[in-house]
């Protein structure tokens, strides 16, 4: 029950970010992620997590982008479960290189190409 | 450092082309596609364009160490751009 | 005419990575795979792969008729033996 | 029945192929290529003789490889229906590499280039 609930958000969360509905996205993946550790569900938490920092990111909205994108790195940290940290190292890597800190962006484009031919 | 927006652009050109490639192959495979299908096309096509990147990622990036000089990886760069067409 | 091995190199490299992530998705998939999916997931990895090729092969071939130069087309040719480790 | 029999030696060709047991595969996929002739079964017909390509290319038959892969050419022609072509293209042009003759292998990569945004 809660579980198909927090499914639906998620989807929803997809279907709004595909439509570019940002705002309406942001909404859902943040009900999912309260969801998601409410029921101690740490896959679904990443998939929420990394559902608001897309939110995030195209609206410009860069730093708040990276946060949620750590969040995936912080939660895989946690788990001791490491899926979804070559997107997350991508992605913070892009936020940066928006915000012009090219630095930090090739720090995080480092682990990320360090980790293209794992699976 | 010069090369870091290059390595953002052709993630992005990547992604696009994995992102439509994988709604066709979603959209042949009909509904109710079973969750394990549908984690295994998801792992294949970040797979393909994972290892196909690597290579050029890796050589976009100069780390000093090695023999990899920075005009060799300006020159990466250069080709990159007019061969994915990154620079429009 | 110098960059045709280089064409045939990568095309190589490229469907050694397509087969070995098609394997390990349809080891994941299990026994009984729909034809129909089979078919969809083939086509997937053989998309995502000849779009992403397309730019560097096209950038292989020099024309003539356009402003790709013969220069430009031997500087792709050696960073993508580069960058794809083609020349071993 | 026959269609199973097809089915079945197209199966074995390509797992002969994949463990270069190259006679082998040859075999199966000739007897799966007369099968298809008989049933009328244009889309097998194209494996059955892209196999036999491949077979002979491994063993570093390339002329005769040519003329399998050429054979899915034509299939193609005669049934109005262009799937298999690509690689066709690439293999002809590979196989024109090996003999060394680059200039028809350049004018079959560009067929094969053209068709490469295509599905």
């Amino acid at each position: 029950p809660k579980k198909q609930e927090l499914i639906s958000k998620l989807k929803n969360g997809k279907n709004f970010l595909r439509n570019q509905q940002l705002d309406k996205a942001f909404i859902e993946f943040k009900n999912a992620l309260e969801l998601a550790q409410n029921l101690k569900d740490p896959i679904e938490e990443k998939k929420a997590a990394r559902g608001l920092g897309a939110s995030l990111q195209r609206q410009g909205k860069y730093r708040d982008a990276i946060k949620y994108h750590s969040m995936v790195l912080a939660i895989s940290e946690r788990e001791g479960e490491d899926s979804g940290n070559t997107e997350a190292f991508g992605a913070i890597a892009d936020c940066y290189t928006e915000l012009g800190e090219l630095e930090k962006a090739g720090q995080f484009y480092d682990k990320y190409i360090a980790r293209l031919e794992k699976d | 450092l010069e090369t870091v927006p290059t390595i953002k652009k052709l993630r992005a050109y990547a992604e696009r082309i994995r992102l439509a490639e994988l709604e066709k192959c979603l959209g042949k495979m009909g509904d109710d596609i079973p969750k394990k299908t549908r984690r295994a096309v998801d792992d294949l096509s970040r797979g393909i364009v994972n290892k196909l990147l690597h290579g050029p990622m890796q050589h976009l990036r100069c780390d000093g160490n090695d023999s990899r000089t920075l005009s060799e990886t300006l020159e990466n760069m250069h080709a990159l751009n007019r061969m994915f067409n990154l620079d429009t």
